[in-house]
């Protein structure tokens, strides 16, 4: 059991307690029914998608400034897991708007930037898989990390000004109740300490990786036609 | 209720996968063949 | 180094290469005009809804006659490996990013030049200052995003994929701002002072920020 | 005194090592051939020296400048023929010339000088993609050497040229500092007294000519 595997085990079992809570501990909500527990893990995993998405951005930004290669692994790392949780945050957040909207989509401005987000670092991933591996790949991956960033806000806050040229129904989400913060709170604890798992475990697959492209070459030159020790 | 537990299945079934997935392949990265290399 | 001395030389070298073969213009101007037709019987459009309706039809065409106007903006300079011969030069990155932007949003304005008219020909929708303003403005902020992920793109494999999938996100905010814009100019609701006011904000934060980011992406 | 001072330059495309730990000193006003068959890593390794390329590893030094720091400045020093020409085919041979003296920051009279030292006044106005290849050729020299830069990195230089080439090539480099890559051994011999072999993205003696090609 490597300390990776550790980890990972702390952080599954966490999210078993948050589970536990989510279903046993919080109460029903008198408005929207058992459905409304879907908004516990959809709203952490939104934000710990948001906090992958920092990572990515950091390490962005140190890998123009200084070139660490370590910088660039946690924006790799970052970014995958960030795709991950958007997904998730999507598909319940689709699953949730259904029953209570009656549609799976509408172009709220949450929903609307979620969207962006999650196309921008599917395209951030697409090119780094196409773009030579090495300095190329991570200054313009670097680049595309930090407009994406950018951009979201942007979109969010445009999509909410459009909202108000058109004005249509709002959706009012009231107060919590204690044991509903209190559940959200602790599940959305647990699912950061998710990402941060994952993202350490991500890490270290890019850092074998890297190593590993370089460790084969060595074996393959020494190996050349004209062996180094030749007389 | 149904959209509930289909929910709470794909989030698990995606993150579960996620995490399995890394975990083998970061196993393979440091399993036998590449600290051969090392020697 | 004067930049803004090389970056009039940079566009003033692209909009005479075009002027030169006229490959670009010819073929987005037809390409709008088709996207205009596409509209009309995809959508319908009548004396009734044409005022909602084309807005979004001219941003559609502005759109992807953008990104073949950008994809094509190096292109021509990596099939002769003249992007390097013009990096391999003491002017700074910037300053080619810039003239380069320029000549694209000439061209793209060039592209407006034929679009807007046949918009209000085809839909009989209003063609006043108001709505030429806010598709040059939009024009701006677009151009600088555009050229810059070209740039981006173009020494990767599947770059006529990956332009579109990179740009079209970060297109967003102009389209909604334009495209309200354009809306409350043509009588529909909608303030039209704000829509250009944000505009004007979104060009202003994407110019700076395409600036900075030229010196790491038209670099070795 | 040294003009250029290489040591340890590796550098990887992705997987493949392309160049690994090559060091070569050349001095001001030397001329050096870099020979080695395609895929020795000659282009890689004269990209670098051009400060077109980064390498991975490695420490460049030219005219006491570090490269990689310095690299803009030194573009004020280099003049670099890449394999490809690199013009705009729709503008003329002058006007090719003249983009790049505004870019150089260098006055438009060294168009026609550099022209007439590669032998191009009389085709000065004809667009570049009516060249013919070895008129093109001619065209990226004299680019290259438009703002008198004291640093010549020239990547197989005699290609499509034709006989006169060694002719032209002498006159282009007189009184310049040259690493030049060829397959041309004889071109080499008669051009530059020093030759670094390249195999397999190592170099091989960087002796003088007498011994490396006897």
């Amino acid at each position: 059991m490597s300390r990776h595997e550790r980890w990972a085990a702390v952080a599954v079992g966490l999210m078993v307690v948050a589970g536990a809570a989510i279903f046993l501990y919080a109460p029903t909500d008198y408005l929207q029914g058992p459905v409304q527990r879907i908004f516990y893990l959809h709203v952490s995993s939104a934000i710990a998608a948001y906090g992958c998405f920092t990572v990515v951005l950091i390490g962005g930004l140190v890998y123009l400034r200084r070139e660490s290669l370590v910088a660039d692994r946690f924006a790799r790392a970052g970014a995958v897991v960030g795709v991950v949780f958007t997904t998730v945050t999507l598909v319940m957040g689709m699953l949730w708007a259904k029953p209570i909207w009656g549609t799976y989509w509408t172009w709220d401005a949450r929903l609307t930037s979620t969207l962006v987000l999650w196309m921008i670092y599917a395209g951030y991933l697409l090119v780094r898989r196409l773009a030579d591996p090495g300095r190329q790949a991570a200054r313009i991956a670097a680049v595309v990390g930090i407009f994406g960033f950018v951009d979201v806000p942007v979109v969010h806050f445009s999509v909410t000004w459009w909202r108000t040229q058109h004005p249509g129904p709002v959706v009012v989400n009231d107060a919590l109740p204690p044991e509903m913060l209190a559940t959200f709170l602790l599940t959305m604890a647990c699912t950061l300490v998710l990402a941060a798992v994952l993202i350490a475990i991500r890490y270290r697959i890019e850092t074998l990786s890297d190593e590993r492209m370089h460790l084969a070459e060595e074996v393959k030159v020494i190996t050349a036609p004209e062996p180094r020790m030749a007389p | 209720m149904t959209y509930l537990i289909v929910a709470y299945v794909f989030a698990v079934a995606l993150l579960g996968g996620f995490l399995g997935w890394s975990l083998r392949r970061l196993r393979e990265l440091e399993g036998p063949t590449s600290s051969g290399l090392r020697r | 180094m004067n930049p803004v001395r090389v970056a009039i030389a940079v566009a003033r070298k692209d909009l005479k290469s075009e002027w030169r073969t006229r490959e670009l213009v010819p073929a987005l101007a037809q390409f709008v005009v088709l996207a205009l037709l596409i509209g009309n019987f995809g959508f319908q459009v009548d004396t009734r809804n044409a005022s909602a309706i084309a807005p979004g039809i001219l941003w559609f065409a502005l759109v992807f006659a953008g990104l073949v106007a950008f994809g094509r903006t190096f292109a021509a300079e990596r099939e002769q490996a003249s992007l390097e011969a013009m990096l391999m030069t003491p002017a700074s990155p910037v300053a080619i990013f810039a003239g380069k932007a320029m000549a694209a949003t000439v061209l793209l304005v060039l592209c407006e030049v034929v679009l807007l008219p046949a918009l209000t020909l085809f839909f009989g929708t209003p063609l006043g200052a108001d709505v030429v303003a806010a598709v040059l403005l939009a024009t701006v902020g677009m151009a600088a995003l555009g050229v810059l992920f070209a740039a981006i793109v173009a020494r990767v494999r599947a770059r006529e994929l990956l332009l579109p999938l990179l740009t079209l996100p970060l297109w967003i905010p102009f389209i909604v701002a334009g495209g309200q814009a354009v809306q409350s100019a043509m009588g529909l609701p909608g303030s039209y002072q704000e829509a250009m006011g944000l505009l004007l904000d979104f060009d202003i934060l994407f110019v700076v920020l395409t600036s900075l980011a030229a010196r790491f992406v038209l670099d070795e | 005194m040294s003009f250029v001072v290489a040591n340890g330059l590796t550098h990887w495309f992705g997987r493949d090592l392309v160049l690994e730990g090559v060091d070569l000193v050349v001095d001001t006003g030397e001329h050096m051939a870099v020979l080695g068959d395609n895929g020795a890593g000659k282009t890689t390794l004269l990209r670098i020296l051009a400060t077109a390329l980064r390498p991975t590893a490695g420490r460049l030094q030219i005219a006491g400048l570090d490269a990689f720091r310095e690299k803009r400045r030194l573009r004020h020093h280099v003049g670099y023929l890449a394999h490809a020409p690199g013009l705009y085919p729709a503008l003329s041979a002058v006007e090719n010339l003249e983009f790049f003296c505004d870019l150089q920051e260098v006055s438009r009279t060294r168009v026609e000088e550099a022209l007439d030292v590669v032998g191009m006044t009389s085709a000065a106005h004809r667009r570049a993609d009516q060249l013919s290849r070895g008129m093109q050729q001619r065209l990226a020299i004299a680019r290259a050497i438009l703002h008198e830069p004291r640093l010549l990195v020239l990547d197989e230089p005699d290609a499509s040229l034709g006989e006169d080439a060694a002719e032209l090539l002498t006159r282009v480099t007189q009184g310049k500092t040259v690493i030049m890559a060829t397959h041309d051994r004889a071109l080499a011999n008669r051009l530059c007294p020093r030759t670094l072999e390249l195999r397999h993205g190592r170099s091989h003696g960087t002796a003088t000519r007498l011994h490396v090609v006897t």
